[in-house]
């Protein structure tokens, strides 16, 4: 067994891999960067394979572990006390100190005891998660390589800024490998803030006044939760509690003493997880490159967030707050799907879309249930899987027709067939069955069955849902030119290899999801609950109060699509038909009447035309972001209450 | 909001009002102008209607002693019945039927007011 | 397949779903034919919907006279609908041109753009009239004609133009 | 699956369509009635799918195509899932695939009108799904499953207990069946001003298609009416009769509306009788 | 961000050929323009090939649905100007018909609006109701739209007493008719959601698009063409009916109301019609210049006609109601929803072929 | 019915017209005839069911300024006499250039006499 060394690589190998990265050499780096990805992935494959344990390294590099995290710890928070000052943002710097003096408190004046428990903890939810930002990430990095070297040309930038960018990827991947192995929660802090840094850097990266702008954001945002996460430290202590997670959340003295610590963990998670009101730090992301926002949005950062509040949740099972957080997750749910179908920016739907499936996630957590807890765990893969591919596809569509507006969109499939292909997929297998993203719909909604408010949020928010994503879905198929065969197209290999990667797994491991979940979910949940859970036999998840055959329908489906495609394949259409124009109240041009559009008054040729439906003057962004932060900090406010 | 309902329902409960055209057909009334013919031995291929026809879809030729309408342009105003002087032209109160080909309705006088001319003298 | 095939053919008999297309007639056509769909008359006995919609029609019915500007149009929804399909023409003004085949913005008849399988005359045609045409036409939907009429329109309108060229001359012979 | 609902589920999928074509035919012979006409035959719905299936085949795209067939499947496999006796959740999740799929085929096609239906179904769906949820959720808290065949177990009829809830089901019924004053998308006859909406440019075959999926769905919503009273035959026969003898009133009487009335109307006259029904359920269970 | 969206001249809501080019944002009108032309025959021009009595017959079929009230107008201004006197039977009868033709146009539309609008009941119940007019039109006239009854210096026809009381009795069943829908329109959520406040015109704009009948009564400008008194109608008693919103609702009143006006009217001639000659005798060329109008079911209609005491009049020129509403449409388009663009439309009962002649 | 007429020059319509507007004429409508040389305008007004009717007479060839500035109403009948009469009107609100009723393919100015070709006659008569 090679567990712990495996640990070790998928934690420390990416931090020196990413040092390396930042000297600039293009050859190098690309090396670097398919080797580290490479072995990281093969690394968390082979994780798999041990079962449960927990460890705490003697030594990293014979220096004491937990004295090298307080040192780094507080060598980090000096460097974002820099960064406020070169800023001269008050609010960070404010935010800052209040994590360096208690921490400093923490550190040296409250008694660590004896109960620390082991630094890092290994069990098949961390297996997931390292596996996903593994593999995931190391695909979005790999993207990144065809990908940035195009955005600086379209820059042209006169020095490459490669070597940051790539330094602070690679890194990110390793913090939030530590992140979720780690079990004291010290080191978890530690993590945590090196994901918070690395967002900001990376956001900031083009440097534009809006990136710096939206950068600055997003810092104080996290920072905000990095406070209420060292209070929850403080608080730990205080009561004599161990600063370890797999502790907290077992133990039976944690009960009603550790709610307010997990209270504010939650409330760190909340805002690393982008959740409402703190919804516009993540779309701010959006200005960043392409490969930054698909790392941020799928496989990392955010999920950090939601990784701990589910972590935490039988913490808190049973309680008034869960419902309470089931509530806030499950508005976040709904509003944000409601900004989503506002939107024709197609980033900003992506965007709108991963605080939507979060809270979703969060919501899960609050109701607490297995049913519930399994469909987070699984929605976290499933998400990160097909969000990673949505990011991907039009980071490349907007490279090649330079818009990420989903209008610009319109008959994308003449112009890049593949792309559309695997778009279409990454949207089919987020929001329709049998794919694993509605199985986890499925799961959460019968799971919130007996809370009615819950539910009918989780109700109205799905069928949005299925608006944004059906339209879009629509319109990037509307093929323009009838009979033409479609043209092929071309892609860089590191672009088609992570694409299709990434498309082949969402089918095949929404296919696989009884397995997963047997393996890798069940084990887990068994730990804390025993009521309710699901089985998975023979493909078809199932519990005393429903079921799902994912193989029947997969099948099923699966055959219809192979007919279909033979039936709409052109060849075998031109033997009995034919391809005509659209109607339009007989108004064809007759002199070309394969033109779109028609013939209209003052003899004036109107092309085609349509758009969506935005409702800007109803439900436009800037209309009732207000009003869903108020809602959503009255949420949380009542929420916290809750605790006591 | 149902303010329907009431004639609806009355609807459904009555009798239905469809004439079963064609498996019942309604007799026409009096003095409909639904054709036009000609009792071609009275005319006098006078050319009145010719004249008088606001369509101008009436074609006589007094040397061939032909009086020719053409059924697809004729509105059916019954202008030529009323002026024609020996009342030949008579409308029928039956529609003309459908066609798959639009035929001129050509009538060739063989006798009629020759036979007169000849009695007069 | 002779089951198949008589099926096929007595659901096409059972089921002409119409569209109308008011090419330049005075309306008095027009309210006929759709007379023929009100309770005293109700075609959907006979399975006729008026669909109107070209793509989902079996046959296209027009009243009225054709001008240069709605010929196009004409001939465009007749393209549009799939074969088997069947015109019909209404009224003096869809068979000939009616009182108005001289006024200098017609061109004549429906057939003068289309072919047409039915002639309904009447000024207008009463809705009995209608009715037998529709039944008349039912036979060209039968079967399905393998001919396509792909003659351009443009081609059409140069005929009309000329029709223009000779005007004066017919209107003295008119 | 044994052999008896496997030989269950194969013929709830072939009788199926013949059962949505009967309806469909016995609603237009009513509803002619309800016009004072007498109407078509009966078996007229029949007549048209063999027609138009023997049409020519034409289309704008290969999308229009590929898009009926999944709505197809779709619509067959929900039926056989509800034959199955599966989870009520998972057979509307089923259908959705169907209804997305028949809104990606409109929109594939470069038509106004088509566009425009596709956007208005699109909100349809968003009208009616929420609503569909909650009525599974308002079964599941009375009988304590998702699973219709645990449902049909239950001892007692569930409309007794979910009147409101069976009416915000007639709503999506209505609006399924797109009739009036909800068939905003498309309609029976294109006597609207967006055409046929999502049907604009389909014909021949593929409307044929369409119409038969379009049975399938109809078929479905019925069965899932038909659950509420689901203890006696006379019962369930007698509710879905009167259902759908209501349906077609409400056809004749009322105009089409706009989708912004029926998207706040349905869903705020919808939301607040399910919290209604759901608050008398809670007072009953105490 | 716009869809652009062809509507007409092929459209199943509008029977009839006009074009609109409409800019929709999120199905909000933000634009309309129109194309006419599809139905331009050019038959003003017939006059200079069709003596003056032909004409009658040619003018008549500018519009099938009030085909006798342009015949009863174009005779009118030949009488004019040529100074005969047409006997008081004839005034009456012409009044008669004209009136039916209203009642049947009115119930058409009717039907239309309602078809327009998806209440598919409510446009049989008013087609099937209308049929009953239609049979008297056939029995009395001997067609059912394009009757042909007029002719210069009178009628070509009479009606017997018999058809007479047929024609009060058919009055009187219209009206229990009417009544039953009456709530319909007045009262139903759904119907009055639908049309009220859905393309308001005001007083001032209707005043000065020249908006005509009852599109210009329905904004409560209380003009009706009948009140001068030609025909038969300086015997009889009867005031324009108005109505004050300005909305679609508004004007389906109006029309809806003139339905039973016109029963009135009916009534009022057909217990007074006196008896006497069908026409005068007609000798002679007209020679001069005369305008005069009429109110047909959609408003005012004009003819101009010059003549110069050839064979053939030199001009004949019909100002058709329908165009004066053209202009008012065009303004109350802007802002309203696309599900709302059918119903104005037929609010103004859109005859594109009197329109375009 | 007299049918009587008042002159105006073209400078003066706009005034003229305006007048009305302020009088609280409604325009009923326009008609063109053609006289042979020149063609006369009749503009048509109505206030309490009396018509006012004003004559502008017109040399052929010559433009006239459009009064839809002050009726919008006049807009599409202007247009329809620029398609018929091919009388050029200067400051249409919208243009339709001569293809308000007519499609390229028909002859030009239709309702010319000159141009259509047994009225000829007639014309020459008056
Ligand atoms: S289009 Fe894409 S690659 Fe080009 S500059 Fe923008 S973000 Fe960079
Ligand atoms: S009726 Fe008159 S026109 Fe006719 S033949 Fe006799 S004289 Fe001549
Ligand atoms: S009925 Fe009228 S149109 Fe027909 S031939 Fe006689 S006069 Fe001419
Ligand atoms: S008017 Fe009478 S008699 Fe004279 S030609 Fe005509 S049909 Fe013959
Ligand atoms: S045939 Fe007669 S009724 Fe029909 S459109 Fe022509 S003129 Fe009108
Ligand atoms: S408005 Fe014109 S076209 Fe319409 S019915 Fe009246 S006359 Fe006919
Ligand atoms: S004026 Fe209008 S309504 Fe009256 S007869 Fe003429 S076209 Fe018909
Ligand atoms: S309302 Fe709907 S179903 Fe009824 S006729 Fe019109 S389009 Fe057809």
């Amino acid at each position: 067994m090679l567990a712990p060394q495996m640990l070790g690589i998928s934690i420390i190998l990416p931090f020196i891999a990413a040092a390396l990265c930042l000297i600039n050499v293009p050859t190098l780096r690309s090396a670097l960067v398919i080797g580290t990805g490479v072995v990281v992935s093969l690394a968390s494959l082979l994780l798999v394979q041990s079962g449960t344990f927990s460890l705490t390294p003697e030594s990293i590099l014979g220096i004491n572990p937990d004295g090298l995290i307080a040192v780094l710890d507080f060598a980090l928070l000096f460097v974002i006390l820099g960064i406020a000052y070169r800023l001269k943002n008050k609010l960070i710097a404010g935010l800052t100190l209040l994590q360096i003096v208690p921490l400093a408190v923490l550190e040296l004046f409250m008694n660590p005891g004896e109960n620390m428990g082991p630094a890092l903890y290994v069990d098949q939810f961390s297996m997931i998660m390292c596996m996903v930002i593994s593999i995931v990430g190391s695909l979005i990095c790999l993207y990144g390589l065809p990908y940035m070297r195009e955005h600086e040309h379209h820059l042209k930038l006169e020095k490459s800024k490669q070597g940051r960018f790539f330094f602070f990827m690679v890194l990110f991947l390793g913090a939030m490998n530590g992140l979720v192995f780690s079990n004291n929660l010290l080191w978890l802090y530690f993590f945590w803030e090196v994901t918070t840094l690395c967002s900001f850097m990376l956001i900031k990266h083009d440097g534009t006044e809006i990136a710096v702008k939206n950068a600055t954001r997003a810092l104080w945002m996290n920072m905000l939760g990095g406070v209420a996460f060292v209070f929850a430290l403080i608080i730990f202590r205080s009561q004599g509690l161990p600063l370890s997670l797999q502790e907290i959340i077992t133990a039976e003295s944690a009960s009603k003493l550790a709610l307010l610590p997990v209270g504010l963990l939650c409330f760190a998670g909340f805002t690393k997880a982008a959740q409402m009101p703190f919804q516009s730090w993540l779309c701010g992301a959006m200005v960043a490159p392409t490969p930054i926002s698909a790392l941020l949005h799928s496989s990392t950062m955010v999920k950090a967030g939601v990784y701990l509040v589910i972590r935490l949740a039988p913490a808190f099972a049973g309680t008034l707050f869960s419902n309470y957080v089931a509530l806030f997750g499950a508005f976040t749910f709904l509003a944000a799907a409601v900004l989503a179908l506002s939107q024709s920016n197609g980033k900003k739907i992506l965007a709108y879309s991963t605080i939507s499936n979060l809270g979703m996630i969060v919501a899960c957590a609050g109701i607490n249930t297995p049913a519930a807890i399994s469909a987070a765990v699984l929605l976290i893969v499933f998400h990160a899987i097909s969000k990673a591919l949505m990011f991907l596809c039009v980071g490349s569509i907007e490279q090649k027709i330079g818009s990420r507006d989903i209008e610009d969109m319109r008959g994308l499939v003449d112009i890049m067939p593949r792309t559309t292909m695997m778009a279409a997929l990454g949207m089919v297998t987020l929001f329709l069955p049998p794919f694993g993203a509605l199985l986890s719909k499925w799961m959460a909604v019968e799971a919130s069955a007996h809370l009615p408010l819950v539910v009918i949020m989780l109700a109205l928010g799905s069928a949005l849902t299925m608006v944004f994503w059906g339209r879009w879905l629509g319109m990037i198929m509307t093929s323009v030119v009838p009979d033409k065969v479609l043209p092929t197209e071309r892609m860089p290999l590191f672009f088609s290899v992570p694409l299709w990667t990434l498309a082949v797994s969402a089918v095949v491991i929404s296919f696989t999801a009884p397995g997963l979940y047997t393996s890798m979910v069940l084990p887990v949940l068994e730990r804390f609950y025993s009521a309710d859970l699901y089985t998975a036999a023979r493909g078809v998840i199932s519990n005393n109060i429903g079921m799902f055959a994912i193989y029947p329908v997969f099948v099923v489906m699966a055959l219809g699509v192979i007919y279909a495609v033979r039936a709409s394949s052109a060849k075998r259409f031109f033997r009995r038909g034919d391809y005509v124009t659209p109607y339009v109240c007989g108004l064809q041009d007759p002199a070309d009447p394969r033109r779109l559009g028609f013939k209209g008054p003052l003899g004036v040729w109107s092309e085609f035309k349509t758009t969506n439906y935005y409702m800007e003057n109803i439900i436009g962004e800037s209309r009732i972001t207000g009003w869903i932060n108020l809602i959503a900090i009255g949420i949380l406010i009542i929420l916290l209450a809750g605790v006591f | 909001m149902l303010d329907m309902t009431a004639t609806v329902l009355r609807n459904f409960l009555s009798k239905t009002h469809t004439r079963l055209y064609p498996f019942q057909v309604r007799e026409t009334f009096e003095n409909v102008r639904g054709n036009l013919d000609i009792r071609i031995e009275e005319c006098i291929m006078c050319g009145m209607c010719q004249k008088k026809c606001p369509s101008q879809c009436i074609t006589v030729n007094k040397e061939a002693k032909t009086w020719e309408v053409d059924p697809y342009a004729c509105v059916y105003c019954g202008i030529c019945e009323e002026c024609c002087p020996t009342h030949c032209l008579f409308m029928p109160k039956d529609y003309r039927k459908p066609a798959r080909t639009k035929e001129l309705n050509q009538q060739l006088q063989l006798k009629g007011p020759e036979k007169k001319k000849k009695a007069k003298e | 397949m002779g089951f198949f095939q008589e099926l096929l053919h007595k659901s096409r008999m059972k089921s002409p779903w119409l569209i109308h297309f008011d090419c330049g007639s005075c309306n008095g056509c027009d309210i006929e034919v759709l007379a023929c769909l009100t309770p005293v008359y109700d075609v959907e006995r006979f399975g006729v919907l008026n669909i109107g919609n070209p793509k989902h029609a079996d046959i296209l019915v027009v009243s009225g006279t054709v001008n240069p500007r709605n010929a196009k149009v004409l001939k465009n929804i007749y393209d549009q609908m799939p074969e088997p399909k069947a015109v019909i023409a209404i009224g003096a003004c869809g068979t000939s041109g009616g009182v108005f085949r001289e006024a200098y913005n017609v061109l004549g008849g429906v057939d003068k753009v289309i072919p047409v399988d039915v002639y309904v005359p009447g000024c207008p045609s009463k809705p009995e009239a209608i009715i037998d045409g529709v039944v008349l036409a039912l036979e060209k939907l039968k079967v399905r004609k393998p001919e396509k009429d792909t003659e351009p329109l443009v081609a059409d309108l140069k005929k009309a133009r000329e029709f223009y060229e000779n005007r004066e001359e017919r209107q003295v012979t008119g | 699956m044994d052999f008896k609902t496997f030989s269950f589920v194969i013929l709830a999928v072939i009788l199926a369509p013949f059962a949505g074509g009967l309806l469909a035919g016995i609603d237009r012979r009513l509803t002619a009635w309800f016009q004072g006409r007498s109407g078509p035959p009966i078996l007229q719905p029949f007549y048209d799918v063999i027609k138009l299936l023997g049409k020519d085949r034409q289309v704008v795209n290969y999308w229009q195509i590929f898009c009926v067939h999944i709505y197809l499947i779709s619509s067959v496999l929900c039926v056989a899932l509800f034959a199955m006796q599966a989870d009520l959740l998972m057979i509307f999740f089923v259908m959705t695939i169907g209804a997305v799929f028949m809104v990606v085929g409109a929109m594939a096609v470069p038509s106004p009108y088509s566009q425009l239906g596709a956007q208005r179904e699109l909100i349809q769906m968003l009208t009616y799904e929420p609503l569909l949820i909650i009525v599974f959720v308002g079964i599941y808290l009375v009988t304590g499953s998702f699973k219709i065949d645990d449902i049909l177990s239950y001892e007692r009829p569930i409309f007794l207990m979910l009147p409101l809830l069976y009416l915000v089901l007639t709503f999506a019924l209505t609006i399924k069946l797109r009739k009036s004053p909800f068939d905003i998308s498309t309609s029976h006859h294109a006597h609207q001003e967006v055409v046929r909406g999502v049907l604009t440019e389909y014909s021949g075959p593929y409307l044929a298609i369409l119409e038969i999926a379009h049975w399938y769905e109809i078929v479905l919503i019925l069965a899932i009416c038909g659950l509420f009273w689901s203890t006696s035959w006379i019962g369930l026969v007698l509710l879905l009769a009167l259902t759908y003898m209501a349906e077609i009133v409400i056809d004749n009487v009322t105009p089409r509306m706009t989708w912004k009335w029926m998207l706040t109307y349905v869903w705020a006259v919808g939301i607040s009788l399910s919290f209604f029904n759901m608050a008398l359920l809670y007072a009953n269970s105490f | 961000m716009a869809t652009i969206v062809p509507f007409g001249p092929q459209h199943p809501v509008l029977p009839e050929p006009l074009h609109l080019r409409l800019v929709l944002e999120d199905e909000i009108v933000k634009e309309a323009l129109p194309t006419l032309g599809y139905v331009h025959r050019g038959l003003e021009t017939l006059a200079s090939i069709r003596d003056m009595d032909q004409m009658v017959q040619i003018v008549e079929r500018v519009c099938g649905i009030c085909s006798c009230i342009h015949a009863h107008t174009y005779c009118m201004c030949i009488e004019g100007l040529m100074g005969i006197e047409v006997p008081k039977r004839a005034d009456y009868l012409r009044v008669i018909w004209s009136e039916l033709h209203r009642m049947h146009s009115h119930l058409l539309w009717l039907g239309l609006l309602a078809d327009a609008f998806g209440m598919e009941s409510m446009f049989m119940h008013a087609w099937r109701i209308r049929e009953r007019v239609m049979d008297v039109l056939e029995a009395t006239a001997g067609n059912r739209v394009i009757i042909s009854v007029n002719k210069i210096g009178g009628v070509r026809r009479d009606m017997s007493p018999d058809q007479l009381r047929w024609v009060l009795q058919v009055a009187d069943e219209l009206e229990k008719e009417l009544d039953l829908i009456k709530p319909v329109l007045t009262n139903d959520y759904s119907v009055k959601k639908r049309t009220v406040g859905v393309g308001v015109l005001t007083y001032q704009q209707a005043y000065e698009l020249g908006a005509a009948g009852p599109q210009l009564r329905g904004s409560g400008v209380a003009q009706d063409i009948r009140m001068t008194g030609y025909g038969a109608y300086k015997y009889i008693d009867f005031a324009p009916v108005v109505e004050k919103d300005g909305d679609s609702w508004a004007r389906t009143m109006v029309r809806f109301r003139e339905l039973y006006q016109s029963i009135d009217i009916v009534r009022q001639l057909v217990s007074s019609i006196p008896d006497g000659e069908l026409a005068a005798k007609v000798k002679g060329k007209p020679m001069g210049e005369i305008a005069c109008r009429s109110e047909q079911p959609r408003g005012e209609l004009m003819y101009y006609v010059k003549a110069t005491g050839d064979k053939y009049l030199d001009r004949v020129r019909i100002r058709t109601p329908t165009f004066a509403n053209v202009p008012p449409l065009l303004v109350m388009l802007p802002g309203c929803e696309m599900a709302d663009v059918p119903i104005i439309a037929l609010s103004i009962d859109p005859c594109i072929s009197c329109t375009e002649r | 019915m007299a049918f009587e007429t008042k002159n105006v020059e073209k400078n003066q319509l706009a005034a003229e017209v305006q007048a009305l507007k302020n009088g609280g004429q409604r325009l009923l409508t326009m008609t063109c005839v053609d006289l042979g040389e020149s063609f006369d305008l009749l503009y048509h007004f109505d206030l309490d069911l009396q018509m006012t009717h004003l004559r502008l007479t017109v040399p052929k060839g010559e433009s006239v300024p459009s009064i839809s500035g002050i009726y919008f109403a006049a807009l599409v009948i202007e247009n329809e006499t620029q398609d018929l009469f091919g009388i050029k009107f200067e400051g249409l609100a919208l243009d339709f250039g001569g293809h308000f009723y007519l499609e390229e393919e028909v002859k030009k100015y239709p309702f010319c006499k000159v141009t259509v070709g047994k009225t000829e006659k007639a014309g020459e008569g008056a």
